[in-house]
């Protein structure tokens, strides 16, 4: 007994240290990749800004979706509340620094979050993906109806963010605004990753796959539903607010059901359930738009029809999911 | 010795069909029932209206003295009152060793945290590693339920019923599907249960069930017609008609 | 790479040419998606121009770069100009189909130094956000207020509006509002209606209802515009009901899809296909060729290519360098015959001036449709800027 | 009261255009259990060959809308072999990404072949005469609609509840494993429904042409009405598609006379009371 319980401890800290390592490889491989995004593509910034912030968005519907097995093509109503939250503190209430803006995006995230929550989680399957279209059609009339506030379909402007901390103003190139993408990108995701692992996401992994059997265990569906529904607003109004800080406008089309359908689309092309898959889906998916809708302006939406249906046909997990399927069943044959 | 678990006339009625008729049911702690009865007779339905999945149309249920019968399934299982399936229910993208600490986890009010990781706290560990070596699947502690046999999955859903600390355990015939060569693994199992805990075992293996308890309780159309000693049951009238009459039911049927 | 660099730079040299430059105009527009149509339409124009005109001026050449944004998307906009700017290296900014898109854009002029040729958002306040923007194709108070004076003038007293619920929705009921009451009329109800909208039946119900003898409409074009005119016709309200909107409702592109339903429609725009002169015929001849299918082309096309008139302006006067001030300053009050007629660039507003034509659709002897003009307003400024103040 | 009386009208003609459109789609995610976004893109691929039939070779409106059920159906034939087969049974949001993928694809092509124009599908002169109710006049072209609606309601009843291949359909739905063990084939009673799913969709697209036009983005502009729908009414229930295209017809129509500003308040709103009522749809089956 003694014995076990050693060995126990052992491979409790040896545990630890192999996850630290995996984070630290995790954090690392994005920090690279913002450092090569920024030395490779130093006039592609405002673009790529525009895929992280994107990313916060796709991130935040992986936990309520990968994670909880919550269908909604409404989501972007949380992107927009922190889009619009930021924007309205900044243009109507003088709150223009730039942290001081994303605390309030978060926060009006997590109120969308909560309130969507309440709507989404009453039905299941078809029926809850149309009560997050009724509720994504609804913020967005609401927006344009409230044009006092929110400069209705003529947009939000006049966001004028101050200098980061006093120091880093925000620069045509878009440098600031990168910089304070990747770091904000970073920080969630850091977070993000204890979450999944830890018992909460591991009870909300659980109501995924069976919400019976979590019952069964004494366990709140509904109430920890409700909770990372609020997490993941909180992720995607920082998301919307770091949009809305760079790009200094916010438009309906931040509260809309494409942005709500393309997020999910990213996330099913990366792989649900991981949120490495996250990123590489909205990595993947907006670059190639980029690429292709420069290539051709006109026709490229075929391209991108294409391209969903060839990963549906050879990566049916995603196209994160697959590749660690295949380097699992690698690993094996060769250990 | 007082009841732990008290159900009292409970009646419950779909449309104008009555499927449960005025059934009571009682137990101390440590004692082994078995329920029993043809296919039909209601036990789903009993066992539905126990754990609170669906409510009755009269009757009460008393777990430890308390009135739950309004109480729903989650604050019931909080209180002591767990269930294993007849169908394993288990997590298949997860390990045991998730299944069992998620279950102490939950039982301590614990399995909110969000910025720890279970493998990072030596008591859940320690606790869920010695269930299930008492169970003898610890080697598989990390393997992905979906990887493992039948028969293992069949004792870790014991197990994360036990690592719940339940004071009543409906197991609901936790035999079921399991090749011949790992029943003898889960009949252990389930003669080592902790002595104080009051277990329902719902099975049809006649022979398990003769191993296992000391009471029987027969169910047969909704209502309880024996409920006595295992000697007792195979002579009693009601019972040979409810399971012949069933019989021959069955064979008009064919 | 590098060979071709010294290629370059060698044949620069024993040439001699000293400013043999490519100058890049980046134009942002709608060339996929729903409004895919109204983006060709600038490629239209500007095809047309620079096939009429030549890709240079002086030894410069021109290259267009084109970037999509399929709706109104401002953040996008914003992140697309910024990369026209900065990566690409654009001298100019033109296009923009989409007042939101227009207003994102504007904030990066100053510091990039780059004037911006607006070739159809058609809000008022555009040109006041920075003194870099240009525009070449009208606002919505422009085009509908002369039809306020039409309809009062035609005996119309009481009209009711029926308008989309988005900004240009909104200022053509403004602008309608304000001309038809000072003309002495009467707008009895102001119904803004969700764009969203499939069935126009309610709302025909709702117009029959209000008692008024005519009615004001402003909808996007396309399907909506289709659903409204449709509806207008089944439920009878063609006989006894006057219809007046801007022209937007009645571009070239939707009336084949409109057909009889939009005969004896009256309207005023700016421009219509139909115009009577010799620039026009040159330019519907080289548009109709650049864009493939004749019966696509409206008046964003027109946008588009006086646009670019500007820009070649604004090249000729910096001969080719970027100096965004001077290249404003350039085309300020400058005055030429467009294909839609006489125009100006106003020196104070940098907004077009421009006639405004009454038209009504009429059937052609082919059994092809097309807008009319039959009464011309000139020399229309803006009035919306005067309205915002 | 008039009024009353002819919103009603209206409201009913606008509730069977929506389930003349959406009912196809019921039937693929309802029984087939597929989530067909693609499901407009078929419904404008009748409407843009129903449009080249009547409008450019001057065929007669029936013929018409014969050529395009047909024509849709040899066209989704293919589809439904090479990528639709991988689907079936597959998770949700993997049939989601599949079918979105079609409609760009759908839509791409519509817009190179046909342009970005609208399309009209020219109807017969009889269908075009304003009929006299009495009280008010609507187009007979409506009523045509209604009577459409009806029919669809009726023959599709017909088929899933009382013909042996609806037999067949039931149970393959059921239990597909169990059904083959029976000999149904099941890849063929999917081939047929798919096929069903798909002419009934381009038989909404034409009749419904007058109210929801053709062009390319015709196949994103009402996947969401559709889907809407059909969620509402509890997928694979024709009653209830029925019940939910005239509540929510109603409620739109209603909502928009009363309302206009607030028209799409109306409609959300109605939705979310609908299901937060009926978590399963009006017609919902548990699972």
């Amino acid at each position: 007994m003694a014995m076990l319980s050693n060995s126990d401890t052992l491979s409790v800290t040896s545990d630890r240290r192999a996850r630290l390592t995996r984070d630290a490889v995790g954090v690392l491989v994005i920090l690279a990749l913002g450092v090569a995004g920024y030395v490779l593509f130093p006039n592609n910034l405002a673009l790529l800004t525009r895929i992280t912030a994107i990313a916060l968005l796709v991130l935040s519907l992986d936990l309520v979706t990968g994670y909880c097995g919550v269908a909604t093509l409404g989501h972007a109503a949380l992107f927009g509340a922190g889009a619009y939250g930021a924007g309205i503190a900044a243009a109507h209430f003088g709150i223009t620094d730039p942290v001081a803006m994303l605390a309030v995006g978060i926060i009006a995230g997590s109120i969308a979050g909560l309130i969507s929550g309440v709507v989404v989680l009453r039905a299941h399957g078809l029926p809850q993906l149309v009560l997050s279209i009724a509720i994504i059609h609804l913020a967005h009339e609401a927006a344009n109806k409230a044009s006092g506030w929110t400069g209705g379909s003529d947009g939000l402007s006049g966001i004028m963010p101050d200098a980061v901390f006093g120091v880093w103003q925000f620069d045509l190139w878009g440098r600031t605004a990168y910089v304070f993408g990747i770091v904000l990108l970073v920080v969630t995701f850091v977070l993000l990753r204890q979450i999944v692992r830890s018992p909460f996401g591991m009870l909300c992994r659980g109501i995924r796959q069976d919400p019976v059997r979590i019952r069964a265990m004494g366990g709140s569906v509904h109430g920890t539903l409700i909770r990372m529904y609020i997490i993941s607003g909180a992720v995607a109004g920082a998301g919307g607010a770091l949009n809305a800080i760079s790009t200094q406008v916010v438009g309906l089309d931040s509260l809309s059901f494409t942005l709500s359908a393309e997020a999910l689309v990213m996330l099913v092309l990366g792989g649900t359930g991981s949120l490495y898959g996250a990123l590489l889906g909205t990595v993947t998916f907006l670059w190639f738009e980029d690429v292709v809708s420069a290539a051709n302006p006109f026709h490229w939406l075929t391209i991108v029809g294409a391209l969903l249906i060839a990963v549906v046909l050879f990566a049916p997990k995603g196209l994160y999911g697959s590749l660690a399927a295949y380097f699992e069943r690698r690993g094996r044959k060769n250990p | 010795m007082s009841a732990i678990f008290d159900v009292r006339n409970l009646k419950k009625t779909f449309g104008g069909l009555v499927v449960t008729n005025d059934v009571s049911l009682s137990m101390a702690p440590g004692d082994r029932v078995a329920l029993i009865g043809p296919n039909g007779a209601g036990k789903t339905t009993f066992v539905n209206l126990v754990t609170g999945n669906i409510l009755p149309n009269a009757g009460s249920v008393m777990l430890g003295g308390q009135d739950v019968t309004r109480l729903g399934p989650t604050e019931r299982v909080r209180r002591g009152l767990v269930r294993s399936f007849q169908v394993t229910r288990l997590f298949s993208e997860m390990t045991p060793e998730e299944h069992v600490a998620l279950a102490i986890l939950q039982r301590e009010g614990r399995s909110g945290k969000m910025f720890a990781s279970h493998r990072a706290m030596p008591d859940v560990m320690e606790e869920g590693h010695t269930l299930l070596s008492r169970l003898g699947i610890a080697h598989l502690a990390r393997h992905r339920v979906s990887e493992i046999a039948y028969g293992q999955q069949r004792l870790l859903e014991l197990s994360l019923a036990l690592a719940l600390k339940p004071k009543v355990l409906l197991l609901d015939e936790p035999a079921a599907g399991v090749p011949q060569s790992d029943t003898a693994r889960i009949e252990q199992a389930i003669a080592d249960l902790p002595s104080d805990l009051a277990v329902l075992m719902i099975e049809h293996d006649m022979d398990l069930v003769f191993r296992f308890a000391k009471r029987v309780v027969v169910l047969a159309a909704g209502e309880i017609i024996f409920d006595g000693s295992p000697d007792a049951v195979t002579k009693d009238v009601r019972v040979r008609q409810a399971y012949l009459g069933s019989y021959a039911d069955a064979r008009s049927v064919a | 790479m590098k060979k071709l660099a010294i290629a370059a730079l060698a044949a620069a040299l024993m040439g001699g040419v000293a400013h043999a430059d490519t100058i890049k105009v980046g134009v942002v527009g709608p060339f996929s998606g729903p409004f895919g149509l109204q983006g060709k339409n600038f490629k239209a124009g500007i095809d047309a121009y620079m096939a009429l005109n030549g890709n240079t001026v002086g030894d410069d050449t021109i290259e267009i770069i084109y970037r999509d944004i399929p709706t109104a998307d401002p953040a996008q906009s914003k992140a697309l100009s910024q990369e026209l700017v900065v990566k690409e290296g654009v001298q100019y900014l033109a296009g923009f189909y989409f007042t939101p898109d227009a207003m994102a854009a504007t904030p990066l002029l100053e510091q990039a130094n780059v004037p911006m040729v607006v070739m159809n958002a058609a809000t008022s306040a555009i040109v006041t956000k920075s003194p870099y923007v240009v525009r070449t194709s009208f606002t919505t108070w422009q085009t509908s207020t002369p039809i306020a004076k039409v309809a009062f003038d035609g005996g119309t007293k009481k009209v009711i509006s029926v308008v989309s619920d988005y900004g240009p929705g909104v200022d053509a009921e403004a602008a309608f509002k304000t001309g038809f009451e000072a003309a002495g009329g009467q707008v009895v109800e102001a119904i803004r209606i969700p764009l969203q909208t499939n069935d126009f039946s309610p709302i025909m119900q709702r117009i029959k209802d209000s008692g008024a003898e005519g009615v004001f409409a402003f909808l996007p074009s396309g399907p909506t515009t289709l659903g409204f005119v449709k509806a207008f016709n089944e439920n009878g309200l063609k006989e006894g009901i006057k219809f007046f909107a801007p022209g937007d409702l009645t571009q070239e592109s939707d009336l084949p899809a409109l057909g009889d339903a939009a005969l004896g429609l009256t309207t005023t725009f700016h421009y219509a296909v139909s115009h009577d002169s010799a620039e026009n015929k040159t330019f519907v001849e080289a548009a109709a060729k650049a864009i493939g299918n004749p019966a696509e082309l409206s008046f964003p096309a027109v946008g588009a290519y006086d646009g670019m008139h500007v820009i070649y302006k604004m090249i000729e006067a910096t001969g080719g360098d970027q100096d965004a001030a001077k290249a404003v300053e350039a085309v300020k009050g400058l005055s030429w015959e467009s294909p839609r007629g006489p125009v100006t660039i106003d020196a104070e507003s940098r907004h077009i001036t421009q006639n405004i034509y009454l038209r009504e659709v009429a059937k052609a002897d082919d059994g092809t449709y097309f807008n009319k003009e039959i009464q011309t307003f000139e020399k229309q400024g803006d009035p919306g800027l005067k309205a915002a103040k | 009261m008039q009024t009353v009386f002819s919103i009603g009208v209206d409201a009913l003609a606008y509730g069977m255009v929506l389930f003349v459109i959406s009912i196809g789609l019921s039937v693929t995610m309802g029984l087939m259990r597929v989530v067909n976004l693609a499901h407009g893109a078929f419904a404008m691929i009748g409407g843009y060959i129903a449009s080249y039939a009547a409008r450019d070779l001057g065929l007669a409106y029936a013929v018409a809308v014969m050529l395009a059920v047909a024509g849709t159906i040899l066209i989704a034939i293919p589809i439904e072999r090479l990528l639709y087969r991988r689907i079936y049974g597959q998770p949700e949001l993997t049939q989601v990404l599949m079918t979105i993928g079609i409609t760009f694809c759908i839509i791409g092509i519509a817009n190179y072949v046909f342009g970005p124009t609208l399309k009209t599908i020219p109807t017969p002169e009889t269908l075009r005469e304003p009929v006299s109710l009495g009280f008010r006049t609507v187009s007979s072209h409506r009523l045509f609609v209604i009577a459409c609606g009806a029919a669809v309601a009726l023959g599709l009843w017909y088929f899933i509840e009382r013909t042996a291949f609806g037999v067949k359909l039931r149970a393959a739905v059921d239990n597909a494993a169990m059904a083959a063990a029976l000999g149904v084939r099941t890849q063929v009673v999917y081939a047929v429904s798919f096929a069903v799913a798909v002419g009934l969709a381009a038989f909404g697209g034409v009749v419904g042409a007058e109210l929801l036009p053709i062009e390319p983005y015709y196949a994103l502009r009402y996947m969401v009405t559709f889907l809407v729908v059909v969620s509402v009414g509890g997928a694979g229930s024709i009653p209830g598609a029925l019940a939910a295209c005239l509540l929510l017809g109603a409620i739109d129509t209603t909502g928009r006379y009363l309302m206009p500003e607030f028209g799409e308040f109306f409609f959300y709103l109605a939705v979310i009371a609908i299901v937060w009522l009926f978590p399963r749809g009006l017609a919902g089956r548990a699972k």
